[in-house]
């Protein structure tokens, strides 16, 4: 039997539950929406698979109604955990006026949602990581008790507002964590041709912050050195930068064909270490995660998938002048 | 009405601002303990401490990008590039962060931002220290870019950017900050942005301009006065998104135009003026529409000799103002 | 003579040039291996090896800033930049330095760099992957913006581009990739940098225009003639520095002048095209000068309504050119 | 007596005379462009006072008919030692039209020499990084033994080209040498507000490169470590960061007044360790610098400078026309 990890994590076995499914419901939707993209209903998708476990793990130790958080487009773990919806993904991924994020203007899992503290996110890899700063620093500024979180692939820890950002943090002290998802690969380039150090925790010496690499699959050990970076960040002891390492088992994105740079057989070696398969292991062999409660959470993701998707489908389109709006406040 | 010098202007606009309200911090290279290389930010550090007239590390993307996510949190960050040539490792942020934080959260996110630079030549600067770089953000909608000519409008425009619920480009010209001097009320005002403003009537012909070289053309119109001839001097204030109405008035009341700017030429605000003038008064005009600008080369040299070849001043807009009114 | 596609004339350059001179290599993201995402190297790192086909880092700035070094130094990149959107963080490095530096050493050092980028919507690439970013530079003396139409364009202008000694943007637009093809010479030639193309002969009206919006405008007049309406297709292919002379030739052979760009209208490069008309031809022109362009709004909306109603097309096209003939 | 430590580098005696000679050298024409400034005769001065023991150290360290160098406004030391004269460098400080960095087109200190293999440098700091990176690029794909040599200040050491250039040599091993000159301070701004780790070499470990910080009023141990570096270098090892310790000893520039922010005794603290200073007693200590050779060498320097100023006061400036010229290849 395995080891009971969690307990001493402060997590209930209830927790550790809910943990597991909100990673399941992370896989389960997106999931669909490639069976939606290859049927041709949603132009593209960008996925979270093999990154849930890193994701869920964060969210948890992160303080869900008062944190902020600057998340990436593979963050659907993050969002869920921070009250988006399913069907608000949904709506996300067909392009729906109803979307919360963006009302259909932005591409899928660009994120944000105002009354969660998801900041709008875009496009541009890394631009981010200042956007947390700066709610760092009004929170240190207003004395607020707070942190900012930030995440970005590891590829993208070589832009330039990575060193930026996350220098001004460290002369400032500011409560901010971030945390690279390392998943091996930026699109085509794998992290050797990446990163001068593959290890990118080791950056954070540079920046007078603590560093950590961490087991991206594992959601507690996630959830534990999250945990304590925020400890520290709202005792005013300033940033943390993480590193979680797990594997990108899709393609990039729907219009990615990963054939052409990486073999079957190393995707089929990570899988073994997926998450929300290794996770299950874990719950199953401390009789937490019993087949009934497997069933049920199975039978609830899948309704909260098909609704989703049926609701969003259905949803309308923005008026075409709807894009002439908010250009300036109105 | 005290009279003040346009960087006098500035920072008193600023100390109000941050006076009025908490929210209000600037943040940048040297603007604290220094107060700034060109002192716009002198005695703020003493008032409101290091928190709100924060010393950044030497790095304009973080300054903006850091400003923006604490613009979205709901402070009022006031952001100083050094010099305006060195906001360009911030465009990034500029353009694809702040001027597209409203539109693309479908107004669920703002970025109520204000970045101040120092613009303009003439100060032996040099290529790097003497660029108009307004053009280059002129085309970003969502963001809105305020240029003022004098002390007054330096004072009102900037309260009313940093009142603003959406990012402003601010920029301040560096020569004008000792040179121009000029009554401002100690009261609190704001002046609109987006709105030009007729700093001179007359009845010959027409001169749409904006930042220094208004007060170089309100100096060459008092030299074509006295030959009789009337010169009606727009200024732009907000270069971007331009204030049409106002300048196809301005265009329309005398039929003669002459556009005025001290950056180059191709691709300057004054394509987009004159744009907007063919397209709505080309009937009411007697003479083509004249541009006096920089010539097209990088930037201004640091030899007196070119620097004064390249830069604008009184006389060649009276000799260009000359020409149009014979035309 | 070979019917090839926009997207393989670019790639038949690029080998072509790469075969003739071995100081030319690429850089860029995703361009080694994978070929890059639009397959534009595809074939070149197994032709090469990786040093000519060079996979970076994730870093734009440094994309342009090593093919800076590199270019100084006598070698011949060509940077890809993965869309035109995020050649944003090397702004300060392509106008900062890429376009100073022939000038600043006083022709001391030169830059021969050729940073490439897809440009242009309608490709479900909402509001990140769909913009034009021509006018963000195209106020800089130094640079020169190649916007190529037709495959026969893309390979001689690109070409040229990589033999010319100073640095040239070459913006492709990323629809056109598949869906232009035309004839391309097997042959070696190339085209010359800083000359617009007359794409059809007309007498009634002057739409002046570049890259896909050529093609969209070609296809309008092809209705058009069907009523007797002959118009004149000007195509800048490069839109910085501009073709004064051809410009106004076109302007003037009609008198009636529609500008079509697929980029916002307010600064965009139609701006200057109008000035130069205007300036140049006020008295030879029958109507106001016309601009058709995307609305001012930051950038093109993923959801197709909104996205069509952003993106140019024939039809757009087609009612303003009826609209300019009827004036 | 103090010890010999020149002679274990491979250093003969006239070789540290002439190292001596060329920071002297340095330091007389920055004083007399500081006498010319008060005097109102040229506009503008940067220095690079306090800096020439490790710019000197540095470039003595370098194949200086070979290696190809991006040096940054402070660096007169290292220009001198590669070839740029006297005469040359008051032409720029007066904008002549006969300066070869740049026709009086650019300040002073925008040092730029093909002749000499110095780039051309501009005023945004910083942007330098990436193009010595791009030259050890060509370097190594064109086979060539030449290094590249670069040098910012600390507070540049914040800006994301640094990062990213660094990052980018060390995912090749290009053959680039980065040499931080830390002076403490960034105008205004000490380093305790500039970085988030004061020690800058500490950042190297994130790009996997060596990182060193030295004395940088020691010429010798600036020689030493960028002697080890162009071996490493030119042996397919790759690119070292150093960081030159040392302060500036005058205000920012001839526009700043540096009593608003730091106060005069730990200004001449500093003074004592002051290069000019300290050298000289060490080579006088070893009986290698003379009274002779010492009063030969401030004749000479005299001359050499007098000769300058008055060659390029007299010097014409550029006709206004040509400000038009080199926009594009003629
Ligand atoms: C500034 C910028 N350059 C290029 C891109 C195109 N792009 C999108 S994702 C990506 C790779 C990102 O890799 P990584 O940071 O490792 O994140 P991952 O996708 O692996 O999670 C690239 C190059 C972009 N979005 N932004
Ligand atoms: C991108 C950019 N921002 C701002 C400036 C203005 N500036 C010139 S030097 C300097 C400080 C540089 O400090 P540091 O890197 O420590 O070098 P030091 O002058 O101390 O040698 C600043 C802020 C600039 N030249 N470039
Ligand atoms: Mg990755
Ligand atoms: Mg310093």
């Amino acid at each position: 039997m395995a080891k009971n990890r969690h307990e001493e994590l402060g997590l209930s076995n209830e927790e550790v539950l809910e943990m597991y499914k909100t990673m399941l419901l992370a896989r389960k939707l997106d999931e669909r929406m490639w069976l939606l993209n290859r049927a041709g209903k949603i132009p593209f998708v960008i996925s979270c698979q093999g990154q849930e476990a890193a994701q869920v793990g964060a969210a948890f130790a992160l303080n869900r109604s008062e944190d902020y958080i600057a998340p990436y487009y593979r963050d659907m773990g993050v969002v869920l955990a921070f009250g988006m919806t399913a069907k608000e993904l949904m709506l996300s991924a067909f392009a729906k006026a109803e979307d919360p994020n963006s009302g259909g203007r932005q591409m899928p899992s660009h994120f944000g949602q105002k009354k969660n503290r998801i900041l709008t996110g875009s496009s541009p890899v890394t631009t981010q990581v200042p956007h947390a700063v700066g709610v760092a620093l009004a929170a240190k500024m207003e004395k607020k008790d707070f942190v900012s979180f930030v995440t970005l692939g590891e590829g993208s820890s070589n832009q330039g507002d990575f060193h930026e950002g996350l220098n001004f943090a460290g002369v400032h002290k500011l409560p901010v964590i971030t945390m690279v998802e390392n998943n091996k690969y930026a699109i085509s380039v794998p992290i050797e041709k990446q990163l001068g150090n593959p290890k990118v925790s080791d950056r954070a010496l540079g920046y007078g912050m603590p560093g950590f690499t961490v087991d991206g699959n594992d959601p507690l050990e996630v959830y534990k050195v999250v945990k304590e970076a925020r400890d520290r960040a709202v005792s005013g002891e300033g940033p943390t930068l993480i590193e979680a390492v797990s594997y990108r088992l899709t393609a990039h994105s729907s219009d990615d064909d990963d054939r052409a740079y990486r073999n079957k057989e190393e995707v089929e070696e990570a899988r073994k270490l997926d998450s929300i398969f290794t996770f299950a292991v874990y719950l199953k062999d401390l009789g937490i995660l019993t087949d009934e409660i497997e069933n049920e959470f199975t039978n609830e993701i899948t309704s909260i998938v098909n609704e989703a998707t049926d609701y969003a489908e259905a949803a309308p389109y923005a008026e075409p002048e709807e894009a002439l709006k908010y250009v300036y406040e109105e | 009405m005290p009279v003040m010098s346009y960087i006098q202007a500035v920072t008193t606009a600023l100390r109000e601002e941050m006076q009025r309200d908490e929210k209000v911090f600037i943040l940048g290279e040297d603007v604290g303990k220094k107060g700034g290389v060109f002192k716009a930010t002198e005695g703020l550090y003493d008032e409101f401490g290091e928190y709100r007239v924060l010393d950044t590390p030497l790095a304009e993307s973080a300054i903006a990008g850091v400003g923006i996510g604490a613009a979205m949190y709901g402070m009022r960050p006031v952001a100083e590039m050094q010099f305006a040539d060195f906001i360009m490792p911030a465009v990034n942020q500029i353009i694809s962060e702040a001027a597209r934080i409203r539109y693309r959260s479908n107004n669920d996110w703002d970025c109520p931002i204000v970045i101040r630079a120092p613009y303009g030549g003439g100060v032996h600067g040099a290529l790097y220290h003497s660029q108009s770089v307004e053009a280059i953000f002129a085309n970003q909608p969502g963001l809105k870019i305020v240029m003022p000519s004098t002390p007054y409008d330096a004072k009102g425009l900037l309260k009313a950017a940093i009142r603003d619920n959406d990012p402003v480009l601010f920029f301040e010209h560096k020569r004008a900050y000792r040179l121009l001097k000029g009554e401002v009320p100690t009261e609190d005002y704001v002046l609109p942005i987006g709105k030009a403003d007729v700093k001179r009537e007359g009845s010959d012909i027409t001169i749409i301009t904006y930042g220094l070289c208004v007060h170089f053309a309100l100096q060459a119109a008092e030299k074509l006065a006295e030959d009789g001839i009337e010169a009606h001097i727009l200024d732009l204030r907000t270069v971007y998104p331009l204030d049409k109405e106002a300048i196809i008035e301005a265009a329309k009341k005398t039929g003669k135009v002459l556009l005025v700017t001290e950056d180059n030429k191709e691709g300057s605000i004054l394509s987009e003026v004159a744009a907007i003038i063919s397209e709505n008064c080309l009937f009411d005009l007697d003479a083509p529409i004249q541009r006096l600008a920089g010539p097209d080369i990088p930037a201004m040299p640091y030899a007196p000799t070119m620097e004064k070849f390249f830069m604008m001043n009184p006389d060649k807009i009276e000799k260009a103002m000359r020409e149009l009114a014979e035309f």
